[in-house]
């Protein structure tokens, strides 16, 4: 699974993208934040208040609570701020 | 026509009229977004998720084009970092009739500020901070229902 | 900063759009009518009451100057004769915030159709008609209120 | 008082631009344009329906009712339809 972070999400785990590999029990996207939490103190970090990230699968936007399905891109960012 | 255009290039205001122009409508309506010196700001940084915003924007414009009969939709975001003075956004939109164009121009706005895939980091001299979401910028979005 | 301009010369929009950015707001807002071909129209003339129309545009760009609380409010008619695809007229607003840019832009188009002395004629190759005022623009007009 | 026609107004009274001097007994831009109407077969044709006419006075839009008053400058036109 292919996994983008922007904005501070990206500067607090410390790279706009990375490969992984999910264990079973990580059905949901808030089921991949928690698990992605301990990583890595810059994991950590970024995942601590999961209630502040947004997130989109294959470049959707989804809730926090949608299953992972066959994801093959999951992004992980703060509320979009453009315009 | 729609014409989504994401760019680190200055956005060129006469060429994008010119295009949105082209569609030949009756009514033009445009909203373009400035870089302000708000609380003491010297630039700003865009960050965006290629790929996923020219299609967020497209399926915006696709929404706008049909809810309102539109002839043209155009918008063109800019990203990477940008002065003060400098256009962030354009949003265009021709229609036969005016009340179409400018409705579906606030609608394009309001709805791209919560629905693309953009981060803005303000600069203030050495200091970078990245810009919180506004609620009142999710409640002008709900506003067009769907 | 208020800018009224009537003038038989065709409009040049960037210009216009770069007077009104000149304002230093972070939105702007614009609105360009431009002359089709309904029902067979192949030329449009204007005419205007010379003296009263300044006057009434420049009023109406003072009430939303207040209303809205604008950095720079633009109106540029045209009059005298025009082809299919030329400007008729060209709004612009400048604000603080894209809602009041927007909104007084809507407000300025739509109280300029009722609220300021000009006649539309129609040309259909070698035939001319007085264009018939529209109920629905006064409707527009009123929803304003004031 | 310096009249003023415009649109089609202008074009059935001949000219866009007269000075006149009306009885006292006309006091309203209504009663105006009824004394108007007598002036020639192109004023009678301009102003054969008042309801079809608006009016301003010294560049102010005014009811048909309004009073004269001390107006120097009148205006009589078809509804305006710029934009």
């Amino acid at each position: 699974m292919e996994l983008l972070y922007f904005a501070w999400v990206r500067e607090r785990v410390g790279t706009g993208q990375e490969r992984i590999d999910p264990p079973e029990e990580v059905k949901t996207v808030a089921d991949l934040v928690a698990w992605l939490a301990q990583r890595s103190p810059g994991h950590a970090e970024a995942f601590a208040e999961p209630e502040r990230l947004r997130a989109a699968i294959d470049q959707k936007f989804v809730p926090l609570d949608a299953p992972l399905g066959r994801a093959r891109e999951v992004a992980l960012f703060p509320p979009v701020t453009g315009g | 026509m729609i014409r989504v255009v994401v760019t680190p290039e200055p956005i060129n205001l006469a060429t994008e009229l010119a295009a949105i122009e082209a569609n030949g409508a009756g009514g033009i309506a445009s909203f373009t977004g400035i870089v302000r010196a708000d609380g003491g700001v010297t630039e700003l940084e865009l960050e965006h998720y290629p790929g996923m915003t020219e299609a967020a924007l497209t399926e915006l414009a696709e929404i706008a084009a049909e809810r309102w009969s539109l002839l043209g939709a155009t918008i063109v975001h800019r990203v990477g970092r940008m002065r003060l003075g400098e256009r962030i956004v354009f949003v265009g939109t021709a229609a036969h009739h005016r009340q179409e164009a400018l409705e579906a121009c606030a609608f394009l706005i309001d709805r791209l500020k919560t629905g693309a895939p953009f981060w803005k980091r303000e600069r203030r001299g050495d200091a970078a901070e990245w810009v919180a979401a506004k609620e009142s910028d999710d409640h002008a979005a709900e506003r067009w229902g769907g």
